[in-house]
Formats: structure tokens, C-alpha cells, sequence
């Protein structure tokens, strides 16, 4: 699945996105937080306030208990800014 | 009918206007919101600002929004447009334009779309002060402003 | 600081709102609303309409109540332009300005001023249906939209 | 005292203005309109339903009840109409 970083999120990862192929047992959006921050310091302090998160999956925001079956492509950011 | 448009350059809110209303004489009201770059002063002071964007889900997302506001008024034209990119203060960062027989419901719907933008749109913000670019935090407020909205869930739009 | 003027000619949105915002960067938000004489259908179809108006008082009633919007929100500039004579479907009849630094102060002061210029601004409507010339009515929904803002008694001005 | 009228108080008094003397026990607004409908079929007509009728002193809103010692310019209207 391919996921995208915006704003200090994308900064503390270090990249726009990539494509991840979690294990099985990742099933929420709040297991695939769990399982991004174990690998490496860059994600474990991008999501080290996971309350500051927020995701979307195929451009629709969703909540951290949200399931990631069917999805495509998932973003993570902070709070939005806009307007 | 709603246009929507992300954009780096400027907007021009009178051919906006003049666009929504042309060959219409059954619109009573048009309510215009211009959002501006803000200086800040001491040691708020910034020297620019620069908006950060999801492309794709910006555009559905303020779609969204704007379908949910023409269920709920009863609109005869909505405007969206939406700067990213740097700006500097004084520079105009987002144009609300909505039209109705009646001034109630422009009104309510261009407040109503403003406040869904601060704080659903995929924006962000950072702010250039001295030599630090700063990432603008949510504001209280604005998301207090958006909770006023709020109507039963609507499944995954009404998530977060 | 308020821009306020009566005139049989059209106004121009942009050059208002560029005039207020000229060499300004502490200004956040710019709320404009137009009014616009709507042409109706059917049986409630209108050729023209004039309106007439008390010179000077019509001034000064509107300054008053700038000064109370300016008094209750943080502005940083005002425009009311209102028109008076024949106009007929289609044409401009108001305009409202309003500039903060945050959006829910614009917003405020803007519905807050039109609601009284509906009812308490010493303007008249009448509308050329067909042969016949017809005074506009009152409208309950206007005069209770003006009332929602009321305060306790300000004196001479708050009578009626 | 001089009186304005406007819209269809004006139209049905057939004329936009006019300077009165009205008797030293006319005090207020309200007494105003009881002897101007004494006036004649005209004044009659356009202050028949006194509760339509709006009036200024002085280019201010005010009160039936309103005094009009020292008044210059009393207006008479309807309920308004713009914006």
C-alpha cells in the first residue's frame, strides 16, 4: 500500500511517501501507526503524539480505528491549517 | 455549478463575482470571504507564509463540503478558490463566494464553508519569522467554529 | 474610518475592498455582501424597482450603526454603499464591507449591518409589476432578523 | 415645525413636505398624528392604521410617545424597506 506524509509529518519521515507491505495483523490505521514507529527513529518521532496524527485513506479522512482493507493509498498529517 | 479551484496565483473576487451572476436575475444575495496573509506585529511578525496541500483530496474534500452546504441552503452558486504556495503578507490566501435569493442563507453557508476549510481542507500552513519556518498549530477556535455544525454522523466524512 | 456613501450609480466591489485593504497587512478576513434586485417569476415578476430614500438621515442612521458594529467587534474598516432610484432586475443595491483580523468578526459585523439595513435604514421599495407601481411590505423575517441583535435600550436610537 | 413625508405617506398626503403650527397641547408624536388626520380626507387616509406609520425627529427614530419640544424636522414613513 502506498502511503503519503504532508507538512512536519512528511519532515520527521523524511520523505513524500513510499510503498509498505505490512503484515497481516496490521489491520486498523492505529496498528499501522504502531507498526511504522518501529521502524526507525524518523517514524517513531513523527508519530511519537499519535493525538496530533491525522489520516486519510483514498482521500477521505478517516478515524484511527478505521480498517485498511481495499485501501490504496493512506496519508498521515497534523491537525490541518487551511483557509 | 460549484467551481473549485487550487491555484498558486492570485484570484480576482469581482470576475468571480461577475462569472456566478452572469445572465441571473433571481439572486438576491452574494456574500464574499476573502481570507488574507496577516503580518503580525513584534514578535508575531512573519515575513511569509507558505500553504502546503494534498493534491486530489484537497479538491473531493472541499467538494464535500461544499455539496453538503448546497443540501443544507438552498444556493444558487458556491465559489471555492484556494491559493498554495508562499505568499507574503497581504497576499490573498482563499475566496468564499456563495449566492442565494435570500442574505440568511449566503451568509450561513460561506460562514459555514470557511469554517470546514480551517480545519478539514488538506492545508498547512508554516510561517517564515526571522530565520525559522514554523508550522502554524490548529487553532482552538477553529475548530470549536466547525463543531458548531455539526449535524448526526455521516459515515467516514464526519470522521477525526 | 467608515466608508459610507448614497448614489444612483453602480459600485464596484473590487476597487471598494483594494481602497480598504491598501497598504495593510494586519487585515485577516474581508466579508462583502451585495444585495442585488431580483427580477422574480410568474406572478411575483417585476420589471423595476425604485428606491426611495430620506437624504441625510439615511447617512446618518447608517453611521450610527457602524459605530455600534465598530463598537462591538474588533473592525478594521467598513464600507455600506447604497443605491437609491430605478433599477431594474439584475442591478447592484447594496454593499457591505466588512475587514478584521479574524473571519468571525467580519462575518458578524457584516450580518449584523444588513440586518439593519433592512429595517431600520430610512429606505423604500417599490416595485413596477406590469401597470402597477407596488410598495414593498415589511418583512417579518427581516424585522426579526434585526432583532436578534438587539442590546439593552441605547436610547432615542433604539426606539420603534 | 416643518414635516416630511415619504412613500406611500407621501403619496397619499399628495405632497413631501410642509410647515406647521399645530396648538401648544399637541406634545408628543402620537398627538402630532390625532390633529394632522383632522387635517383633512387626505391626512385621514395616510395615517389610518397609525401602527404602519414610522416617524423621526430630527433625522432619529423615536417613539410614538416621543416629546417634540424643540423638534425641527419630524418625517413620517413606513415600515422601511431597504437594503
Amino acid at each position: 500500500m502506498k502511503i503519503v506524509y504532508f507538512a512536519w509529518v512528511r519532515e520527521r519521515v523524511g520523505k513524500t511517501d513510499e510503498t509498505v507491505e505490512p503484515p497481516a495483523s496490521v489491520r486498523t490505521v492505529a496498528e499501522l501507526v504502531a507498526w511504522l514507529k518501529d521502524r526507525g527513529e524518523e517514524y517513531a518521532f513523527a508519530f511519537e503524539n499519535s493525538a496530533a496524527i491525522r489520516a486519510a485513506i483514498d482521500r477521505v479522512h478517516v478515524k484511527p480505528d478505521t480498517a485498511l482493507a481495499g485501501a490504496r493509498e493512506i496519508a498521515f498529517f497534523p491537525p490541518m491549517t487551511g483557509g | 455549478m460549484a467551481v473549485i479551484r487550487l491555484q498558486r496565483e492570485d484570484f480576482d473576487i469581482a470576475a468571480e463575482q461577475r462569472a456566478l451572476l452572469r445572465g441571473r436575475t433571481d439572486v438576491g444575495a452574494v456574500v464574499t470571504f476573502t481570507g488574507i496573509c496577516r503580518g503580525g506585529e513584534g514578535t508575531d511578525a512573519i515575513s511569509a507564509m507558505t500553504l502546503e496541500h494534498y493534491p486530489g483530496m484537497a479538491e473531493e474534500e472541499i467538494a464535500r463540503h461544499v455539496a453538503t452546504a448546497e443540501r443544507r441552503w438552498p444556493l444558487q452558486g458556491v465559489v471555492v478558490v484556494h491559493r498554495y504556495g508562499r505568499l507574503t503578507p497581504g497576499d490573498n490566501i482563499v475566496l468564499v463566494i456563495t449566492a442565494a435569493a435570500h442574505r440568511g442563507d449566503a451568509f450561513a453557508a460561506a460562514e459555514f464553508l470557511m469554517d470546514y476549510l480551517k480545519t478539514r481542507a488538506p492545508f498547512w500552513k508554516s510561517e517564515e519569522r526571522g530565520e525559522q519556518k514554523i508550522w502554524v498549530e490548529e487553532n482552538a477556535a477553529d475548530a470549536a467554529a466547525a463543531d458548531r455544525w455539526i449535524t448526526p454522523a455521516r459515515g467516514r466524512q464526519a470522521a477525526e
